[in-house]
């Protein structure tokens, strides 16, 4: 019955509601970011929560919308940032003298709190990282199941393949 | 000797003055004669109470805009017809708009439609686009006249914009600190980092409409009034479904209903939409425009429904206390019960 | 240890059956809704008891637990909790009622009387 | 006074939901379509949102509260993006 075009593509009570609760699921995902130290959450769920909020979005406005009000450079710059961020502060801490991501160093050479340390990898590398990888690996997905759409994913699959190694990263980062 | 027939649907905008030059400058270059037809569509029906207030607006506009023709005219034979569309419906969407100009543009012999870029009917927010997407499917000719608003439009959309920045940054700030420790420094600073990321990358998202800086804080104000309400009916209506479903024979009376409201479409359709899910015995299957199709389990629940109650208490929440004396869905015949074939 | 005040111990008595009172009809309206689901004829029937766990019974059961917690910082959490709960519901409950119609699963009306029944739950398997 | 501790009440009750959460399971498995499935998940999870706020007052562990947050909207999202997969297989997603 109801015939979608590109621009409206749910029930606007829908997307009405995933209005109102955007603005708090996005502060969430970001003040979990920033408790990683000491509550339940870190850069992990945070950046999920981030990335998910961004999903949430898109099934409310449709897909090809929220790609464009987010472009693929700035997903890349999100994800490529997060990295660079994380491999400063791991070589950051080789330079003052210690092993990578290793924050004793911190209290030695700064006297800063070791947390902090863990805390700005979380906030710095591992949300980006994860929001970046969530958000590009949603739009690379619904790119290959949209039948006229398969001729022009080229940005999209560029940011798939930067995204392999990060994810990796983010992966090995979870140990510390 | 050929005359050039033209619509031109008014508001009152920054543009509309404009438009109406426009109109008559490329009517006449088209033609020698032209008949320029201003109207002004009526967002509201005579059971609204704000309708008669819109009424005297449309007026106003149209008296003023015959004056702007008659000056830009000059001697050039020009003939002016106004009208007010849409008295005696509801109008809701850039669809509605759209019919009712066709209506009056097949009955009157309408050459083409000139189009403020403005354009703004009534309460509801800019909808040009869709209009024109309308327009198209119904294959009315239109023209959207080239008017110079740059300069007045930056300036309109910037304290617009402060205002929804500063209102997504408050609400964001607001729920980290009860998420977080208000006291402790940490928080009050990343709160601050974390608002400002999110006013600036969802203010436009959440607060699509215009935020209106009497208005909009007296509508919270009506809304936390309106909580205790919802909660009363819905405890009501809990403990009517309860004693249907629990009894053995569970004599349920499912039925298909449609009702068309009074609201308008983005948070008060949503409102009302939710607040009839939210009470057990009703649920809103469908929300297209002003339209709802609302599944009904029992008929008490059926009843209030046709009573409207809640509509009442939404239209209070956002249009204050003189709109939400309109009658019932039922009394304005707006409530029907249909088959399962409206699906 | 203070020996608390004889008013001490009846409050915290009145806030111990207040809290029992509460869950109870927290559990008692989830039953209920649990009930609905399981015996109701269709899918948009099944939505209408489905929002009573949404709202009563979650309702209840989320007051006594901001009860439990006094006045403390988790009980503002636990009413953010159910101010989120009671606008998410709702909206996905519209949104599988809209699916179901979308996807033409056809609804048991009264009108058309108990036959439908099986006709839409055998229609209802081929997906 | 009372005759059991708080704690106590407050794990009753989140055995009692734990239960009906149980016997929504039998919706979620019989169906007979997707939406009914659909709608006994939907339910289940606000059940187990509960039963985290149940848990959180009554171990006195606070971040159960957290994680019955974000169960709550991801419930929500699960709701949105199967019923509009539903809908529109093949099509925008």
């Amino acid at each position: 019955m109801a015939d979608y075009d590109d621009t409206y593509t749910e029930s606007q009570v829908i997307m009405t509601a995933v209005k109102i609760i955007a603005p708090f699921t996005l502060t969430y995902g970001l003040f979990m970011t920033f408790h990683g130290g000491d509550a339940p959450g870190g850069g992990f769920q945070g950046g999920t929560i981030v990335g998910v909020t961004v999903l949430m979005l898109a099934f409310a406005f449709g897909i090809e919308p929220t790609r464009q009000w987010l472009r693929n450079s700035f997903i890349t710059g999100i994800v490529t940032g997060g990295v660079v961020i994380f491999g400063a502060i791991g070589l950051g801490m080789i330079a003052l003298g210690g092993e990578f991501l290793e924050f004793y160093k911190l209290k030695a050479v700064f006297d800063i709190k070791p947390k902090w340390g863990l805390e700005a990898v979380e906030i710095g590398g591992i949300s980006l990282i994860v929001s970046g990888v969530i958000i590009s690996l949603f739009f690379t997905m619904a790119a290959g199941f949209t039948p006229d759409r398969r001729s022009g994913t080229g940005g999209a699959s560029g940011v798939d393949i930067d995204d392999a190694p990060d994810a990796a990263n983010a992966e090995v980062s979870d140990d510390d | 000797m050929a005359v050039e027939r033209l619509l031109v649907p008014l508001s009152d905008t920054v543009t509309v003055r404009q438009t109406v030059g426009y109109a008559v400058q490329s009517g006449l270059e088209r033609a020698d004669s032209l008949e320029c037809h201003l109207v002004v569509a009526l967002p509201y029906d005579d059971a609204v109470p704000e309708s008669a207030r819109q009424r005297e607006d449309a007026d106003d506009l149209l008296s003023r805009a015959r004056n702007w023709v008659e000056e830009d005219a000059g001697d050039a034979d020009v003939t002016i017809e106004t009208a007010t569309l849409g008295a005696d419906e509801y109008l809701f969407g850039p669809r509605d708009y759209a019919e009712i100009f066709d209506d009056y543009a097949a009955a009157q012999g309408i050459d083409r439609v000139v189009l403020d870029p403005e354009y703004q009917p009534g309460v509801t927010a800019r909808i040009l686009q869709p209009l024109e997407r309308e327009l198209d499917r119904i294959g009315l000719a239109y023209d959207e006249a080239p008017v110079e608003r740059s300069t007045r439009r930056g300036r309109l959309t910037g304290s617009e914009d402060f205002d929804r920045l500063f209102a997504t940054f408050m609400v964001s700030y607001g729920f980290y600190l009860v998420l977080g420790d208000p006291t402790y420094w940490f928080d009050l600073v990343t709160g601050a980092a974390v608002a400002g990321i999110v006013a600036v990358s969802l203010a436009r998202v959440t607060f699509s409409v215009p935020l209106d800086r009497v208005q909009s804080p007296i509508r919270v104000v009506r809304f936390a009034l309106y909580i205790p309400y919802l909660l009363w009916e819905i405890v009501k209506a809990n403990i009517a479904v309860s004693a249907v479903i629990l009894r053995p024979s569970m004599p349920i009376e499912p039925t298909l209903t449609q009702v068309d409201s009074r609201v308008r479409s983005g948070l008060p359709l949503t409102a009302l939409a939710n607040s009839i899910t939210l009470t057990p015995g009703t649920l809103t299957v469908r929300a297209t425009d002003q339209r709802l199709l609302v599944h009904t389990l029992i008929p008490a629940a059926r009843e209030d429904l046709f009573d409207g109650g809640l509509e009442k208490a939404i239209r209070f929440v956002f249009y204050g206390r003189e709109s939400a004396a309109i009658p019932s869905p039922r009394e304005r015949d707006d409530a029907e019960i249909v088959g399962g074939d409206e699906l | 240890m203070i020996e608390p005040t004889p008013l001490q111990v009846t409050l915290e008595t009145v806030r111990f059956w207040a809290i029992v009172v509460l869950l109870g009809l927290g559990v008692f309206f989830t039953l209920v809704s649990t009930v609905g689901v399981l015996r109701l004829p269709d899918i948009y029937a099944r939505a209408h008891t489905a929002s009573q766990t949404d709202t009563l019974g979650a309702g209840f059961a989320l007051a006594g637990v901001a009860l439990a917690f006094g006045w403390q910082h988790a009980a503002v959490y636990t009413v953010l909790l159910l101010f989120f709960v009671f606008i998410t519901n709702p909206t996905a409950a519209h949104a599988i009622a809209r699916s179901a119609a979308e996807t033409g699963v056809e609804p048991v009306l009264a009108e058309e009387g108990e036959t439908d029944e099986s006709a839409a739950d055998t229609e209802g398997e081929t997906r | 006074m009372t005759p059991a501790s708080l704690e106590d009440v407050f794990l009753v009750a989140a055995g009692l939901f734990v239960v009906l959460a149980i016997a929504m399971f039998y919706r979620a498995v019989v169906g007979p379509t997707t939406q009914d499935r659909l709608l006994a998940v939907n339910v289940l999870g606000t059940n187990t949102v509960v039963i985290l706020a149940l848990l959180a007052a009554g171990l006195d562990q606070r971040w159960f509260l957290d994680v019955a947050l974000i169960y709550a909207l991801l419930n929500f999202l699960m709701s949105v993006a199967i019923s509009k997969f539903t809908v529109e297989r093949g099509g925008v997603l």
